[in-house]
């Protein structure tokens, strides 16, 4: 039996090079099913009173929370189209950044053709410094711990900020963060607010626990997969498909790969038994 | 009497948390029991771990190879506590293989980890009375500080070197599979552990320490009474919640949710 | 520095680090509104306090630039470069004011997309990794391929087409095995905090404040 | 088309740039990562001085109160920091902050991470024997799994007897558990890590090229 070579790894990343850009330039529109938690967490956000306050808030580091940011676009969409407001609340230092790069996404600001009006629907509050001890602070009393939103006007003058004194007014706590823990642990663990996390599918696996510890009060979509089927309930196509898109031939590549990987090992095994034979 | 005491308490302790509070105040005297009997000299035993048996053999089929032993105690400083239980590891290391020829090659990207592996690295060559040997930067390299420019920099030194054995035990996080990928390329018996990035290491890693084996281990090598102590401690700990759940479960099969409603969840 | 001041000073860092613990403890498990007081001016201060700490990466960055390039250490040209990108950062950010739409656009378009960029080449190491390490030698590699490959395949939609079960055998694993694999060792984790928060509380461990002992 | 915004075109350098990593080492790579570590810094002093704008903007108007000023002080202190020799200034408000940091980390470790476990996996108990033989099996799975992880990440204890070998094996089991964990981990993280790849590739050859 003859021994397969081992392959080079330039060769196995050109391949998957290759297999990258097949999606970009023929689109491989892979469908692909709603998972249930994701739609359990859309029929959430769904049937929210009209006006109810949400917040966006966590912390963590913008091109991890890339993945979690396809389904927040979505679900921005969503709230727009039914009439909740959004404060973000943003407790890393580059959480302000990822909070505007998903709202300007959405386009559901008047300025965009949208129907939210800044200040009314939607206000977003400045990187707020402290860690945990100013979430903790935060949910007893906003207005304590942060007095301007991020463009430097004075909450007392926007009328969305007259509704949201503490965590009593928040109807939902949505974490498109990698910080997830601490919004389940004080936000929901002390204070009972219920929170959703946009996870990435490495956070998914690690902070399923919380969902079994609050089965009523937390919930997660799993990665890039779950921002798809946000994106597919909301109605449309954004970095999610594209992800899933080229996961479908990726996959692939890994599973062949792993494959033949084996098949060099077998033959390489069947080779030194057929020389340890002849020596014989 | 009873009651008078139940709403005393109530008018001090908030509702539900009573239990929580009690454990924690059973977590503080056990965690001080174990650092008094530590100090006082009592030394507990530490069961096998696999990944410290595959380091010690490790280093034996290195001497058998020819190849050099590659040690990287991560990406953090000394403020780390597992950097230091990845640099115990690496003293270790260094000591057994300095004592029958095998450099212990080693790289970091925090300079003061660096400043610390090359002073172990000198006091090894030495106390194996060798100390002609050793050279500044002969067997502990720098890339730089950020942690890309240490993993591609990392890369390149196994793939110069080609160590027989890679160990990564210490704090890790995204940049593992750069290295590890260039440890299965030279074929290296690869060992690691750490905390938050556990996933990758096991996926390059023949033998593996989980979760909080680095620590585990760092006692075990390092004999230190305090540390093995707080080991000790965090085990009664860990038997005392085992009991919770043994006595929570068995309860809750004879349909009772007593325990369930102690807990205050 | 005589011993008796840094007998004070020791003593007064003690004492601050455990007003701050028992504060935060007391005003969470106790009926105490004296307690609350003091734990919410103590949160205030934290907000305000950690608000400087933005500013040490840049001064120990700066400090080792400026030494490597005044000895022309190796790749100083490179530490030159940052040296002289973060002043003009600093000023755009400070003129065009952080939540702009020009901030957002430099931020994006340079430190984001090489966080991305870089973040997901390891995509590839990841698939030349399983390559070479996947391979069935005993149970152990047997266990950890088929659990990854599994999931590999479940989450794909060429399987989940047309097999929808696919989907729930995913989050079926996720939410089982997976999860309470992970739930030990979030447990043993959160001892390992608590006690850790103990030692820190009873002066057993000094943990960050190493950093700034006096050498 | 090919794209005309300046912003795009930069983007798409850098990240070529990036990418030439998997070439090797080279002057490219170096450039893209100094201009990510430098902009990285020079956000945190940004967002630094907005900040201190915002927070002790007060302090310059009637509105200043004493604890503010007092702050003002411990802040400016942490900043030594970084300054070896006199490293121990910064030592009183990082106790602040560490104190409190600590307390915080206890009381919710204690609440959400221990005995919320705890009790959830009692309650888990209760559903092995009601529901689907799915769910049913999943909830033993749960309960085992989580009890012999436990046993098996015990380090100091050692069980002697007729129960050793039972232990034992517990033990050895629990350590299949952390590997099987660790498995489906990693199968998981690959749609993250691939679609970072793929927002590359777009910002390439969609946004940029126009493909």
């Amino acid at each position: 039996m003859a021994k397969i070579p081992e392959l080079k790894s330039h060769h196995i990343w050109a391949f998957c090079l290759i297999l990258y850009l097949i999606p970009v330039v023929v689109p491989v529109g892979s469908p692909f099913q709603i998972s249930e938690i994701t739609l359990k967490i859309y029929n959430i956000i769904e049937n929210l009173p009209e006006g109810s306050i949400i917040v966006m808030g966590g912390s963590g580091v913008f091109a991890f929370d890339y993945e979690p940011g396809a389904a927040m676009i979505a679900s921005i969409k969503q709230m727009a189209k039914n009439k909740l407001r959004l404060v973000g609340i943003p407790l890393g230092m580059e959480s302000l950044q990822l909070h505007k790069y998903v709202v300007d996404t959405a386009k559901v600001m008047q300025a965009d053709g949208g129907p939210w009006k800044y200040g009314v629907d939607y206000v977003q509050l400045p990187f707020i410094p402290g860690g945990d001890a100013a979430l903790v602070r935060l949910l007893t009393s906003v207005q304590s711990v942060v007095t301007v939103d991020a463009n430097g006007t004075p909450l007392e003058n926007l009328p969305l900020m007259k509704d949201f004194r503490s965590y009593k007014d928040i109807t939902l706590w949505i974490c498109p963060h990698w910080g997830y823990p601490s919004i389940v642990r004080y936000v929901t663990g002390e204070r009972g607010v219920p929170s959703v996390m946009f996870a990435h599918a490495y956070s998914y696996t690690v902070y399923a626990p919380y969902m079994m510890i609050y089965p009523d009060k937390v919930w997660m979509t799993n990665g890039f997969l779950g921002g798809a089927q946000y994106e597919k309930l909301v109605g449309f196509k954004g970095l999610g498909h594209a992800a899933v898109d080229s996961y479908t031939l990726i996959s692939v590549a890994y599973v062949f790969f792993v494959v033949l990987g084996n098949i060099t090992l077998l033959t390489r095994v069947k080779k030194e038994e057929e020389e340890a034979e002849a020596k014989k | 009497m009873i009651s008078a005491t139940d709403s005393l308490v109530g008018q001090i302790v908030k509702k539900g948390l009573g239990f929580q509070l009690t454990l924690l105040i059973i977590m503080v005297i056990l965690t001080y029991i174990a650092y008094y009997l530590g100090k006082r000299g009592r030394v507990w035993e530490i069961r096998p771990l696999e990944g410290l048996e595959a380091i010690y053999e490790g280093i034996g089929r290195c001497a058998e190879m020819g190849r050099p032993v590659m040690v990287i105690p991560g990406i953090s400083g000394l403020g780390s506590a597992e950097t230091l239980a990845g640099l115990s590891v690496l003293g270790e290391v260094t000591k057994r293989s300095t004592e029958i020829g095998v450099p212990t090659l080693a790289t970091a990207s925090s300079t003061e980890t660096i400043m610390v592996i090359e002073a172990m690295t000198r006091n090894a060559y030495t106390a194996a009375g060798k100390p002609e040997l050793y050279e500044p930067g002969k067997y502990v390299r720098w890339f730089g500080s950020d942690q890309f420019s240490y993993a591609v920099g990392a890369a390149g030194y196994i793939l110069a070197e080609k160590p027989g054995m890679l160990i990564q035990v210490g704090y890790f996080i995204a940049e593992i599979p750069a290295v590890a990928e260039a440890g299965a390329r030279v074929g290296a018996i690869q060992v690691g552990g750490t905390l938050s990035s556990m996933d990758l290491i096991a996926m390059f890693a023949d033998y593996i320490f989980i979760g909080e084996e680095i620590f585990a281990a760092a006692a075990a090598i390092t004999q230190d009474r305090i540390q093995i102590a707080t080991l000790a401690g965090q085990d009664w700990i860990r038997l005392l919640t085992i009991g919770i759940l043994v006595v929570g479960m068995t309860l809750m099969a004879t349909g009772s949710k007593v325990i369930v409603d102690l807990l205050g969840m | 520095m005589s011993s008796s001041i840094i007998y004070v000073r020791t003593y007064l860092t003690r004492i601050l680090l455990i007003i701050g613990c028992i504060a935060t403890l007391t005003s969470w498990y106790f009926v105490s509104p004296h307690a609350d007081i003091v734990a919410n001016e103590l949160y205030n201060w934290n907000v305000n306090i950690g608000t400087f700490s933005l500013f040490v990466g840049v001064v120990t960055l700066f400090s080792r630039y400026l030494k490597d390039i005044s000895s022309r250490k190796e790749q100083w040209e490179y530490k030159f470069l940052g040296v002289v990108l973060i002043p003009i950062w600093v000023i755009m950010g400070q003129t065009a004011g952080v939540f702009s739409d020009l901030y957002q656009k430099a931020y994006f378009n340079t430190k984001i997309t090489l966080h991305v960029a870089i973040l997901g080449q390891l995509m590839f190491f990841m698939i030349s990794g399983a390559y070479r390490t996947y391979r069935i030698r005993n149970f152990r590699t047997l266990l950890f391929a088929s659990c990854t490959l599994i999931i590999v395949v479940c989450n794909a939609s060429w399987l989940m087409t047309p097999f929808p079960i696919a989907d729930k055998i995913s989050y079926w694993l996720l939410n089982n095995p997976s999860m309470a694999g992970y739930r030990a060792m979030m447990i043993t984790g959160a001892i390992g905090a608590v006690v850790m928060g103990i030692r820190i509380l009873l002066g057993l461990e000094r943990g960050a404040l190493r950093a700034t002992e006096a050498r | 088309m090919i794209s005309t915004d300046p912003w795009v075109w930069l983007s798409a350098l850098l990240t070529i740039c990036s990418y030439t990593l998997l070439y090797g080492d080279n002057p490219l790579f170096r450039i893209a990562e100094q201009v990510f570590v430098s902009v990285a810094v020079a956000h945190s002093v940004v967002m630094g001085i907005t900040t201190v704008n915002t927070r002790f903007g007060p302090l310059l108007t009637p509105a200043a109160t004493p604890q503010l000023f007092i702050t003002l002080i411990l802040g400016l202190m942490s900043l030594f920091v970084v300054w070896r020799k006199y490293a121990w200034i910064a030592s009183i408000p990082i106790s602040i902050m560490i104190g409190v940091g600590t307390g915080l980390s206890m009381r919710a470790m204690m609440r959400t991470d221990l005995v919320g476990n705890l009790s959830t996996v009692i309650m888990e108990t209760s559903r092995i024997f009601v529901g689907s033989p799915t769910d049913q099996l999943g909830y033993f799975i749960r309960v085992t799994f989580t009890l012999a992880g436990l046993v098996y990440l015990l380090f100091t204890v050692f069980i002697r007897g007729p129960v050793s070998k039972p232990v034992g094996y517990i033990r050895t089991f629990g350590k299949y558990v952390f590997l099987t964990y660790l498995g489906l981990q990693v199968g998981n993280d690959i749609i993250m890590f691939q679609g970072l790849v793929t927002s590359a590739v777009v910002r390439l050859f969609t946004t940029w090229l126009g493909i």
